[in-house]
Parts: C-alpha cells; sequence; structure tokens
C-alpha cells in the first residue's frame, strides 16, 4: 500500500511539473511566466529531493530557481511592458510542430524505456562506490565532480568564466534597481551574514555531505545580489582588478594544483591519495570564490558603474562596434 | 639526385623561381626584372638543349613527386613533351623580349611578368606531364596563370573577357578532370605510354571509354577552341598583345591541342582509339573548326580578332591530323604543334607593334603599313604566307604531310576538300592584308599610337622578335630535313608511337 | 601516463587566465599561449605519427570511471590546424582591435574558445564532449557580440539559442547512452554498442544537435548572419574550426562509436543534405553582396561536402581503399580550415581598409593591397579545388571513391559546386582587379596581412605538395612513398 | 505498478519536448530562454531518473548522473546569464 502511496504521489508531482512547465512557456505574460518559471524550479527541487539527489535539490534551489530566477527578474525589469506583439505562427506550421513534437515525445520515451530496460542498472555506481575511499572525500557526487571527473568541472568552470566574460564584453552595467521601504532594507542587512555563513558551511559540508563550491558559490552570489537589491551597486564586490583574480582563481588553483602533481610524477589532476582531501578543499574554496564573483558580475550584467570612473580598464565601452 | 631525375624539374624551376622572385619587386626594379627574366628563358633554354640531346639518344628523364597515396605528379620527358617544351621555352625567351618592350612604363608589370613566368611553367609542366593527373593540374594550373594575364589591363572589358575566359575553362577542365578520374578508377594510374595503355586492357566496356573520351576531348577542346567550344577566344583577345601571343602560339590554345595529341596516341592508342571510332568525331570537329575558324575570320576587320578566328582554325589542324590514322598524318599534326607556333606569334607581334606604333588595330586602317613599318610588315608576310601553306615557309610542310597521311588512311576523300577549302580561305582573308600593308596610299595621319623618334622604325625590342620567328618559319620550311628540325622530331615522335 | 595530451587545453586556459588578471599584458599573454599551443600539438602529431594512438587517463582513474583524452590522426591533425589557424588569427587580431581595451575583452574568451574546441578534439567521453561543446558555444558566441553591431547581437542570440538546442539534443541522446549501456567512454561504448531502439534514438538525437551546429543544410540559416557579422579573426575561427569541430565529432561518432549501428540510407540521408549545401551555399555566395557574407556561405557549402564524404566512406569496404578516402576527408578539412580563415582575415584586411566590404566596390583593391589580393586568390583557389590546394586532392580522391562505389550522383554535385565556387571566387577577384579608388600601400599593413598570407600558403602550397603527410598521420602504419628526388 | 524512474524518466521526455516545442514557437528572446531552461530541466530529470534505477541493486542512487546534472545546471545557468546580456544590449540598440 505505502508503494502505491508513492506512486500516486510521484505521479502528482510528475503531473504538477508538467502543468507548471507547460504554463511557464506557454504564456504571453513574461512576468507570469517568470514567476511560474521559478515556482517550477523549486517544484523541481522537491523532485530531485524525492528521487535522492539532495545536492541537485540543493543546487537547483540556489541555483536554477535561486540566481537564475534573480537573472530573469532583473532582465524582465528592463523586458518592454506588455510583451511584444507576438507573431501568430500559421496554422500549417504550428500542425507541424505539434505533429513533429508528439512523435519526437513518443520516439525518446520508446528509447528511455528500452534503455531503462537494457540491462545492468548499476552502471557507474559500482566502480565509485569502489574508488570511494581514495577519493579523499566521502560525498559520492563530490568525489565524481571534484576527483574521477575533475576535468569536466575544470571545464565547467571555463564555462561559467566564459558567460560572464561575455556579458562583461558587452559593456558597463547601468545602476541596479533598489528595492523600497526600510524594513527589506533591514531585513538584507541581516540575511546577507547569514548567506555567507551559509555559503561558508555548504562548502565544508560538501565533502561528507550534500553540498560543495556549486551550491556556496551560488549561496553568496545570492548574498550580492540582495546588497544590490538593497542599493549597494557594486554588490559588495571588491575593485575590479581584485574582482579579476576572483574570477580567475578557481581555474588557476585547480590547474596549479593539477599541474603541481605531475612534477611529482602523477599524471594531470591525479592527487596524491593522502592529499586528496586537502587539495580537494583548496580547489573548491577558490572554486567558490570565483563562483560567486562570476554569478554576482553576472547579475549586475557588467562592471558595476561605480568603478567605472575610479580606474578600471572599463571606461564606457559602448561604442557601436569595430566597424 | 642525378640530372635524369631532376632535369624535369629544373625545367619548371628555372621559370617558376624568377617568376615568384618578380612578384616580390618594386614596381622600379627595372634592371633586375629584367634580368631575372631573361636570365631564367636563358637557363631554360640551355636545359632543354640538354634534354633535347638526351632523349635523341634515349635517355630517361623523370621526375616523381607524391602528393598522395597512388596519386604521383609526374614530370618525364618523351620526344612528344621535348618538342612542346622546345617550342615554349624558345618563344617564352622571344615574347619576353617582346613584353619588356612592349609593356616599357606601364604599371603592374611585377604582377605582368611574374604571372607571364607562372603561365609559361604551367605550359611547360603540361608538356611534362608524364600521366593523365599531373596532366591535368598542370592544366588547371595554366588557367589560373593566365587569368590575371587577360585581366591585366582592368579596364571592364578586359574583366568581362577574363570573365568568359573563365568560365570556359573552368568547365572545361571539370569535364577533363571527370573524365581522368573516371579512368583512372578503371584503369590505374594512367601513365603516357608511347602506343597508350587502354589498347590491352580487355576488360573495358568500349561504351564507357567512349564516354570517357567524350569527356576528355570536351574538357581539352575548350582550351584548344575546338567548335563549339570556343566561344572564349575572339574575347580573350583583349589582353595585352604579347600576352595574345603567348596565348595563341604557346600556352592556353596549344595546351588543349597537345592534351588531345597526349590522350589519342599516349592514353588511349591511337589504333584503339580508331577501332573504338572516337577518331572520326574528332576528325569532324577539327573539320568543321578548321572552316568555321576561316569563315569567321573573314568578316573580322579588328586585327586581332581575324587572327583569333585564324587560330581557331589552325590550331585544330593539329587535331585533324591526330584524328587520321597513321604515322605521315601524325607527323603533320606534330609538326604544325610547332609551325603554327611560330607563324601566329609573329602575326601577333607584327599586331602588337602595329596598335602601338601607328594605333592601327582594324585592317581597314592598314594601308600602307608596309612603307612606314617595312621591317614589322616583312614578318607579318612571312607569317601570313606560311598560314595559307606557300612554300617554302613552314605552312606548306604540316599541310603536306597532313594531306600524305591523309591519303595513306584512305581519308583523302573529306580531308583534301578541307585542307583545300581552308587554304583557299585563308588566302582569302590574309592577301588583302597584304595588298594593303604594300600597296595601300598611306594615310596622312595614323590613328595615334606612341611617337618613335628613332632610326628604328619602332624599339628594337619589338622589331626584332617578329623578325627573329618569322624567320624560324622560314627556316622550319627551308630546312626541313636538317637534323633536329621540327620535321624530323616529329619523325621521330611518330615512329615511337607506331613503334616503326 | 601521457600529460602532453593535457598540453593543448591547458596552455590556452592558462593564457585566458593570465589576460584576464593582466589585461595589460593580454597581447602577450595570448600569443604567448598560442605558441606554446602549437608546439604542443605539434608534439603531439610527432608522437601520433609515431605511435597511432595516444591516451591520458585523467586524473589517474581508468577511463569509464574517470575520462579519458584521446588522441589519433584524425584529432591530432585538426589540433595542429586549429593551434595555427588560431595563432595566425590571434596575430591579427592583435593589428585588427586597435583600441586596448578591445583586445583585453578579447584574448580571455578567444582563449577560452580555443581552450574548448582543443579539449572537444581530444575527449574521448560523451558527456564531457557536451561540456566542451557548451564551452565552445558560449565563448563562440561572446566572441561573435564582440563587434557590438545590431546585426551581430542579432546574430548572436540566434547564435546561442540555436547552439543552445543542439547541445541538449546531443545531451538527450548522451542521457539515453548512459542508461543503455553504463559508460560515456567511447572505446568502451564502441565495444558495448548493439543495434538497439536506443542507440538508434540516441545517435539521431546527438547528430541532429551536431548538425545543427555544423550548419548542414537546412540547418545552416544561423551561421551566415553570426559569421559575416563577427569581428574578421573571430569569424575567421567560426568559420574554419568551430563548425568544424561539430563535423569531427559526427566523423567520430558514426565512424568509431556506433558502425555497427548504421544503415547505408542514413548515411545517404547525410550525403543528400550534404549535396543541397554544397548548391545551395555555393549559389548563395555568388549572389551575396559582402565579401564576408560570401565567405560565411561559402563555409555552408564546404561543410556539405565533408558530409558528401560520409555515405562514400560507408560504402567502400574497409582497407586502403577506405583509408584512402579518409585521408582526403582529412586533407579537405583542414585544407578548408586554412582557406577559409585566410579569406575571413583578408576580408578584415580590406574592411578595415575600405571601411566597407561590398563586392561590388572593390575596384582597384589589386593595386591598393596586392598581398592581401594574392591572400583571397590562393584561398579562393583552395575553395575551388583548383590544384595546387589539397582541396584539388582530396575531390579528385572523393570522385574516385563515388565512382568506385557506384554513387554517381555526387559526381554533378561536386562538378556543379565547384563552378558555382569558381564564379564566386572570381567574382570578388574580377572587381579586385577593376579600376576603383586604391590607396598607396603602406608598411602599417603589411603586419595585418602577413598571418592572411600564411594561412593561404598553407592551404595551397604546404597541403597541396605535402599533402601525402596527411595520410601517413591519419592512417594507421601507412607511409606513404617518399620523395624520389 | 509505475516504478519512480519511469514516471520521472518520462516526465522528463515531456518536459524536453515541450521545452522543445515552445523554443520553436515562441518569437521573445526571454521567453525563448525559459523554454529552454524547461527543455534542459527535462533532460536533467531524464538523468536523474536514470540515476534513481540504480537504487535498487546499490541502496543509493547512482552518484555520476547527478554529478553530470549538476554540471548540467551550471552550464544553464551560465548561458542564461549571456543570452539575458545579449538581449539587454541588443534592446540598448534599439533604443540608441
Amino acid at each position: 500500500m505505502n508503494a502505491l502511496l508513492w506512486m500516486l504521489l510521484d505521479l502528482l508531482l510528475a503531473a504538477m511539473l508538467l502543468g507548471l512547465g507547460w504554463a511557464a512557456v506557454a504564456t504571453r505574460d513574461l512576468k507570469r511566466g517568470v514567476a511560474l518559471f521559478i515556482a517550477f524550479g523549486l517544484l523541481l527541487a522537491l523532485a530531485w529531493a524525492r528521487l535522492r539527489a539532495p545536492d541537485l535539490a540543493l543546487a537547483e534551489a540556489a541555483i536554477g530557481a535561486g540566481i537564475a530566477g534573480a537573472l530573469l527578474l532583473a532582465a524582465l525589469r528592463s523586458e518592454p511592458q506588455g510583451g511584444q506583439p507576438a507573431a501568430v505562427p500559421s496554422r500549417v506550421f504550428l500542425l507541424t510542430l505539434n505533429l513533429f513534437s508528439v512523435l519526437l515525445a513518443v520516439t525518446v520515451a520508446w528509447a528511455l524505456l528500452s534503455a531503462l530496460a537494457m540491462g545492468d542498472s548499476v552502471r557507474l555506481a559500482q566502480p565509485v562506490t569502489e574508488h570511494l575511499s581514495q577519493s579523499g572525500v566521502s560525498n559520492p557526487v563530490t568525489a565524481v565532480l571534484l576527483n574521477f571527473r575533475a576535468y569536466d568541472t575544470l571545464l565547467e568552470l571555463a564555462v561559467i568564466l566564459s558567460a560572464v566574460l561575455g556579458v562583461l564584453a558587452l559593456g558597463p552595467a547601468r545602476p541596479g534597481y533598489r528595492l523600497p521601504g526600510p524594513v527589506l532594507y533591514g531585513l538584507i542587512r541581516w540575511l546577507v551574514p547569514l548567506l555567507i555563513v551559509t555559503g561558508g558551511y555548504l562548502l565544508w559540508v560538501g565533502a561528507h555531505a550534500p553540498g560543495g563550491a556549486f551550491q556556496a558559490g551560488a549561496t553568496l552570489a545570492a548574498a550580492a545580489v540582495l546588497l544590490r537589491l538593497g542599493g549597494v551597486d557594486g554588490a559588495g564586490l571588491p575593485a575590479a582588478v581584485v574582482s579579476r583574480w576572483l574570477l580567475a582563481a578557481g581555474l588557476l588553483a585547480f590547474l596549479a594544483v593539477g599541474l603541481l602533481v605531475t612534477a611529482f610524477g602523477y599524471g594531470f589532476v591525479q592527487y596524491p591519495p593522502d592529499l586528496a582531501a586537502g587539495l580537494i578543499l583548496v580547489i573548491e574554496s577558490a572554486a567558490t570564490l570565483s563562483i560567486a564573483v562570476a554569478l554576482a558580475l553576472a547579475y549586475i550584467g557588467g562592471w558595476p558603474s561605480r568603478r567605472a570612473q575610479s580606474g578600471s580598464l572599463h571606461t564606457h565601452t559602448t561604442e557601436g562596434g569595430t566597424h | 639526385m642525378s640530372l635524369s631525375n631532376s632535369l624535369p624539374l629544373l625545367i619548371l624551376l628555372s621559370s617558376l623561381l624568377p617568376g615568384l622572385a618578380i612578384f616580390l619587386l618594386r614596381e622600379e626594379s627595372f634592371r633586375l626584372r629584367t634580368a631575372l627574366n631573361l636570365f631564367g628563358a636563358s637557363v631554360k633554354l640551355i636545359l632543354v638543349g640538354v634534354m633535347i640531346w638526351g632523349v635523341f639518344h634515349e635517355q630517361v628523364y623523370e621526375t616523381r613527386w607524391t602528393l598522395a597515396p597512388g596519386l604521383d605528379l609526374v614530370l618525364h620527358a618523351d620526344a612528344l613533351s621535348v618538342l612542346f617544351v622546345s617550342l615554349s621555352t624558345l618563344l617564352w625567351l622571344v615574347t619576353t623580349v617582346y613584353a619588356i618592350g612592349y609593356l616599357e612604363d606601364s604599371p603592374h608589370r611585377s604582377r605582368f611578368f611574374g604571372f607571364f613566368s607562372l603561365c609559361v611553367t604551367a605550359t611547360v609542366g603540361l608538356a611534362l606531364a608524364g600521366n593523365l593527373f599531373t596532366f591535368v593540374v598542370f592544366y588547371e594550373f595554366l588557367t589560373l596563370a593566365t587569368y590575371p594575364l587577360v585581366a591585366h589591363k582592368g579596364t571592364p572589358e578586359a574583366i568581362r573577357g577574363a570573365r568568359i575566359y573563365l568560365a570556359y575553362t573552368l568547365a572545361g577542365g571539370m569535364a577533363l578532370l571527370i573524365g581522368a578520374v573516371w579512368l583512372r578508377t578503371l584503369a590505374g594510374p594512367l601513365d603516357f605510354v608511347q602506343g597508350g595503355i587502354l589498347g590491352g586492357m580487355d576488360h573495358l566496356d568500349p561504351w564507357t571509354l567512349r564516354w570517357i573520351f567524350l569527356l576528355l576531348i570536351v574538357g581539352l577542346g575548350v582550351k584548344a577552341a575546338l567548335v563549339p567550344l570556343h566561344g572564349w577566344l575572339p574575347q580573350a583577345m583583349v589582353a595585352p598583345a604579347p600576352v595574345s601571343a603567348l596565348l595563341h602560339a604557346v600556352a592556353v590554345v596549344k595546351a588543349g591541342a597537345f592534351g588531345i595529341v597526349r590522350v589519342v596516341y599516349d592514353v588511349y592508342g591511337v589504333e584503339f582509339a580508331a577501332s573504338l571510332g572516337v577518331l572520326a568525331l574528332l576528325g569532324a570537329a577539327a573539320a568543321v573548326t578548321i572552316i568555321y575558324g576561316s569563315v569567321k575570320a573573314l568578316s573580322q576587320d579588328n586585327l586581332k580578332k581575324r587572327l583569333a578566328y585564324s587560330t581557331v582554325s589552325q590550331v585544330s589542324y593539329i587535331a585533324l591530323g591526330t584524328a587520321i590514322l597513321g604515322p605521315l598524318a601524325t607527323v603533320g599534326g606534330m609538326v604544325h604543334l610547332v609551325h603554327q607556333g611560330v607563324m601566329k606569334i609573329t602575326l601577333f607581334f607584327a599586331a602588337g607593334n602595329y596598335a602601338e606604333a601607328l594605333g592601327v588595330h582594324r585592317v581597314s586602317e592598314m594601308d600602307g603599313v608596309g612603307r612606314r613599318m617595312p621591317g614589322t610588315t616583312l614578318a607579318f608576310t612571312i607569317g601570313a604566307l606560311g598560314m595559307i601553306g606557300i612554300p617554302p615557309v613552314a605552312g606548306f610542310v604540316s599541310k603536306w604531310y597532313l594531306g600524305l597521311g591523309a591519303a595513306e588512311s584512305g581519308a583523302a576523300l573529306w580531308v583534301l576538300p578541307v585542307l583545300v577549302g581552308s587554304s583557299l580561305l585563308n588566302a582569302a582573308y590574309f592577301l588583302p592584308i597584304l595588298y594593303r600593308a604594300w600597296f595601300g596610299q598611306p594615310p596622312a595621319k595614323w590613328p595615334g599610337g606612341h611617337t618613335h623618334a628613332g632610326r628604328w622604325e619602332i624599339n628594337q625590342a619589338l622589331l626584332w622578335p617578329p623578325l627573329l620567328t618569322a624567320g624560324l618559319a622560314l627556316a622550319a620550311g627551308l630546312f626541313a630535313a636538317a637534323p633536329y628540325s621540327p620535321l624530323e622530331w616529329a619523325r621521330l615522335i611518330a615512329e615511337r608511337e607506331y613503334s616503326l | 601516463m601521457n600529460n602532453l595530451l593535457a598540453l593543448p587545453v591547458v596552455l590556452p586556459l592558462l593564457g585566458s587566465l593570465l589576460a584576464l588578471v593582466w589585461p595589460r599584458r593580454a597581447d602577450w599573454a595570448g600569443l604567448g599561449a598560442s605558441v606554446a599551443a602549437f608546439v604542443a600539438a605539434g608534439h603531439i602529431g610527432a608522437e601520433v605519427m609515431r605511435n597511432a594512438t595516444l591516451e591520458l587517463a585523467v586524473g589517474g582513474w581508468a577511463p569509464g570511471l574517470g575520462i579519458a583524452l584521446r588522441a589519433d590522426g584524425l584529432s591530432a591533425s585538426l589540433l595542429l590546424m586549429s593551434t595555427l589557424v588560431a595563432l595566425a588569427a590571434g596575430l591579427y587580431a592583435t593589428t585588427y582591435f586597435a583600441e586596448a581595451q578591445k583586445r583585453a575583452d578579447f584574448w580571455p574568451l578567444w582563449l577560452l574558445m580555443i581552450t574548448a574546441l582543443h579539449a572537444l578534439l581530444l575527449s574521448g567521453d560523451l558527456f564531457n564532449i557536451y561540456v566542451t561543446l557548451e564551452l565552445l558555444g558560449l565563448a563562440a558566441v561572446a566572441l561573435a557580440a564582440l563587434g557590438g553591431s545590431r546585426a551581430a547581437l542579432q546574430a548572436a542570440v540566434r547564435y546561442l539559442t540555436v547552439g543552445l538546442l543542439g547541445s541538449l539534443a546531443f545531451l538527450t541522446g548522451v542521457g539515453l547512452i548512459y542508461a543503455g549501456y553504463g559508460t560515456l567512454d567511447m572505446v568502451m561504448l564502441a565495444g558495448r554498442v548493439d543495434a538497439e531502439p536506443a542507440t538508434w534514438v540516441a545517435l539521431a538525437l546527438m547528430t541532429a544537435g551536431l548538425l545543427i551546429k555544423s550548419a548542414l543544410f537546412p540547418m545552416h540559416f544561423w551561421l551566415p548572419s553570426a559569421h559575416a557579422n563577427a569581428p574578421a579573426p573571430v569569424s575567421a575561427a567560426l568559420s574554419a574550426l568551430v563548425v568544424k569541430a561539430a563535423f569531427y565529432l559526427v566523423l567520430r561518432l558514426w565512424l568509431d562509436v556506433f558502425d555497427v549501428a548504421l544503415s547505408q540510407a542514413s548515411a545517404g540521408l547525410l550525403g543528400l543534405l550534404g549535396a543541397s549545401a554544397v548548391i545551395w551555399g555555393s549559389w548563395q555566395a555568388y549572389r551575396a553582396e559582402r565579401l564576408k557574407l560570401l565567405a560565411a556561405y561559402s563555409t555552408v557549402a564546404q561543410i556539405g561536402y565533408l558530409f558528401l564524404f560520409i555515405p562514400v566512406l560507408l560504402a567502400t569496404e574497409p582497407g586502403e581503399a577506405r583509408d584512402l578516402l579518409f585521408g582526403a576527408l582529412v586533407l579537405f578539412a583542414l585544407t578548408h580550415g586554412f582557406s577559409k580563415s585566410a579569406f575571413f582575415l583578408g576580408a578584415g584586411v580590406i574592411l578595415h581598409r575600405a571601411g566597407h566590404d561590398r563586392i561590388a566596390e572593390l575596384g582597384g583593391t589589386s593595386r591598393a593591397l596586392p598581398v592581401t589580393t594574392f591572400v583571397l586568390a590562393l584561398a579562393g583557389i583552395a575553395l575551388i579545388g583548383l590544384p595546387p590546394s589539397g582541396t584539388f586532392l582530396a575531390k579528385w580522391q572523393l570522385m574516385t571513391s563515388a565512382i568506385a562505389a557506384g554513387q554517381w550522383l555526387w559526381i554533378p554535385v561536386i562538378a556543379i559546386g565547384t563552378l558555382l565556387a569558381g564564379a564566386y571566387v572570381f567574382r570578388v577577384l574580377g572587381h579586385a582587379f577593376g579600376p576603383g579608388e586604391g590607396v598607396g600601400p603602406s608598411l602599417a599593413w603589411a603586419r595585418a596581412e602577413l598571418p592572411a598570407l600564411l594561412l593561404a600558403l598553407v592551404a595551397t602550397a604546404v597541403l597541396g605538395l605535402g599533402a601525402a603527410q596527411v595520410w601517413t598521420m591519419v592512417v594507421p602504419g601507412s607511409n606513404a612513398e617518399g620523395v624520389s628526388l | 505498478m509505475l516504478s519512480a524512474e519511469i514516471i520521472y524518466g518520462l516526465t522528463g521526455v515531456g518536459l524536453f519536448t515541450l521545452g522543445l516545442r515552445a523554443t520553436l514557437l515562441q518569437a521573445s528572446l526571454l521567453a525563448r530562454i525559459l523554454a529552454i531552461n524547461v527543455c534542459g530541466a527535462g533532460v536533467f530529470l531524464m538523468f536523474v531518473s536514470i540515476a534513481y534505477q540504480g537504487l535498487a541493486q546499490m541502496q543509493v542512487p547512482d552518484p555520476v548522473p547527478h554529478a553530470l546534472v549538476l554540471t548540467g545546471i551550471v552550464v544553464a545557468v551560465s548561458a542564461t546569464a549571456l543570452a539575458l546580456a545579449l538581449g539587454r544590449r541588443l534592446r540598448e540598440s534599439k533604443d540608441e
């Protein structure tokens, strides 16, 4: 009976996910769409928790719903009100698209079901469990992220960097949006230290429990977002020169460790077993700072204009192009 | 690294390297450019001399470079290639001298002479190509090297002429390429072998071979200006005179004709080709072209255009000689490769001189040019008489052997009327010019041109080249039986092709 | 342990970080990293010629649990091309972006893109490839938007959304593969795949994602505007390298991993799309009014040629004949990479000098910029496929194999494509040789023209005359006949 | 009895398709970004369902897909940030 109850709950959650997802993308009203999307993200976090993926639940709440939600809300503010007069798609196009969608869904579903049935469901869980003790951490997800597949994570940090560099290259930020009211301001003053402490905790705990650099970095970035909402245009970021170093810190630490070990006869990013725990913490700490600064800068939408006057290289580069 | 495997490469480099060096020269370095040009041409002449001697004594010269597995760039010297190499080398030297005089003080000379050298390099590469692949490579390379020469003046007409030239030759190149690739998948590396290679392969489907032959001949026929693929040639007349001279006598048109000879003799084998029945097709195309070109030439008032249509007609004698089975016709076709070159280049030099000195571009303006420019007109006269086929100028020898060959093979019935008819037409479009030039009343004032206040009728660099080539045309006829003469060399080729 | 394999990824990444933290030294960091990566790629190439394949298990974990980097002839030769093109285009960028500010923006992103390219070429793991695809896509979009014009931004937005969809399709396929076979390592996977429904759907999804990214007709719609509106050095890399990276993956998946699950019909479909791309792209290039747009459409066409190889390859029996064709494919990809980047750099020089790149108003270019005109001509020769370029040899081999396999349809496609290419290249040259306003050449331009010249010479002379080396590298155990001088 | 991995896996497929459909249908950039994110969430859900299948034998879900999805989430937010910044700049260039 218990199993049936779970199944009904699962079906309910699945239906809500589909419903919210559909509603978020189908609406013409962008404001509504963004709000629904944030709700969708929170529901997704619930699904991750249900599927026993607490690391993902945290990440989804902090990044997927949190930071992405903040980004979308900020974008919404500069979106022209009332939305664009959307072109009405032709009936033929709509029909073709629907047909294609149904066909695609059926095909992928069929493939997924047959793949799930194809055999051994253990996959890589077996070798991960076997080698977990040599990884330097006890949280298997962190072990995969920072050790077994650390190379993915190295490139992932590069992905964040390239996105934020792309944002920065587009020109300096506009002055930020300020939340009105003294009550909110007081709330922010109280929340920011809490978020910083939470971030530190998530970083530390990631080694053996859900958490890690990404969740921690996102939490710190959330503090920066709040600061900016509270009227601090620079969002508490240090001067541009320092921020550049912070942006690079995660990758620099990763590369330094990855290359340094090769001098001692190890392979690239092969940690000596005794040092693995410490090295991973070093990398994660640096990565947390990089992620936090990167997400904060992405939210601000460029170098904060405050520092634009005080010696940053980015002085008014909004000219129309090179030619 | 010995002479036997480096000589073909050295001959190629002797024009390629000076050409590349010339591109880097500044416009003003006239002396250095001239020195480089003449140095390259002289070195090439000497190297070719060595090669003539060696090939005559059955030495083997071959350079081989693997471009891709199973795809070799082969430069190989045999009697036929030596014939063409000698022609292009000699005429390149002469034309270079002429071009130096012709382009005095005009812009972009470095570019011009650079491409000029590349053009000769491509021609020599064609001549020395040891397999069909190498031939295709240099055939396309020639297209590229000549395009800037045709477009050289940069006027809208020049650009247009160059574009038409390019459209024809690229399309032709594509046909040739497809034919060559197709044949290679069936028959392997396609090294040029005297007597042909396909005859011995019994497993090949004759109809496939006929289609391939058609593709190859269409591809080659574009450059050889076989009707109806000749449309580019009159348009390319916008090029400067030395370019036209080179295009018509040595490089482009001749490359097409030479390719036809190669395909028929050294790929298909002339007897095998005859057995496939494709020679009749080629012969018919050649005959039509000979008559058509001559008829069109009659109605051209523009001197260079008249010469261009004359080229259309004359070059097809080579194809005609190739299409007739039998050694005598072969000799006639081969020897015409040289004779036509020497005579036609003389005519273009002279036409260039008229335009340069007097501003005369049209036949109707040529009254009395002979009195004003006797040296040039003398050369022109020899060339024209040779084209008509009047002894003792070289053209007579070609036509004589073609006639003999036709009689020998039993094709006289249709070849002789073509020969006679075209000779009459030649006379009809050349003799009036000669009459005007020598006996016409010179006008009080010539249409234009540079005033040349010297002892000579025109700058010496422009006067001597036509006189020299005219002399060669005369000598080739007078001393046709002398050793190493074009005729003797053509006989040598025929002997080797027919294994006599 | 072959740590050498990490260097083409690590060096540009390090350069990117240095350029980020020392913006005033960005040029030096960038060029230094580019040269270092080139040297590393050269070493890898030499190693591959000796040992056929190299492998590095990153982190010391066996592939499967960990991620393997691998290099064989295909990836090593593309890696060499990528480093050389990146070096030349980077060198050009130092003159293209006059302001130090722009260069400080350019270098870190540029090096991240190069990092992604190299990581992609060396990766042996499907999910890792997804990450490299995303890195490549984001860096490329950011660079494409660097010009800042409205057209560039619009194109970048479209480039980004289309690219993301492609990545997601790819990722879905990866998920299905992991569900079915429990591994992400491509070599392990190659040993396990069967002709199962999940395999087909996964391959179809991954291929579809990659086809979008490689801009195969009719999914090319995003390419012309993105490539034509990016800054010239970026356009060069986008056209020469980035689209080719996606094609490389298609090739890798189809030939090395999923060959058992493939049918000739699906390859024929790719060939048909390729053929349409050849015709359509060449035609659009011929009609283009701007030089950079022409070059972008020409890329659509050239990508089409690459896909033409696939059905012929699969119809050719494994062995010598197939190796020959495979080498030709690599040669084609390399030649296009060098020639197209040269063409874009040349177009950039003209654009800077004339203030526009309208083809009809290029008159006088051959006088004002003889070297650049020469570059366009050389690159154009390679785009058409005339000797002595590598493309000529590659097309020769493709036609040979197509005839041998009885796939006659591709012959007229190649013929028409080649002639159209001749038409669009010589349309440019015709205008360049024509009369018009010209300015005397000045010394500063020599430095801007030089990288393009280098690339164009590689495309024609080096890859034409030295093409045999490509086969030595790509085909294990082959040692093409050397020079018999 | 439908197992959880099948329910959520199919939900993932559904989200993937409806996100894809909306991306192709929507005209405004912001709406497209939302759609792509929903599409991505569907793919992630498929991965996590696959991981959940391992629970039966290993008592814990397969951590590898979790790590992959974490990477995917970060990539998605990065792409979103860049896309939104491009959109903002594009609007500004319209105003200028």
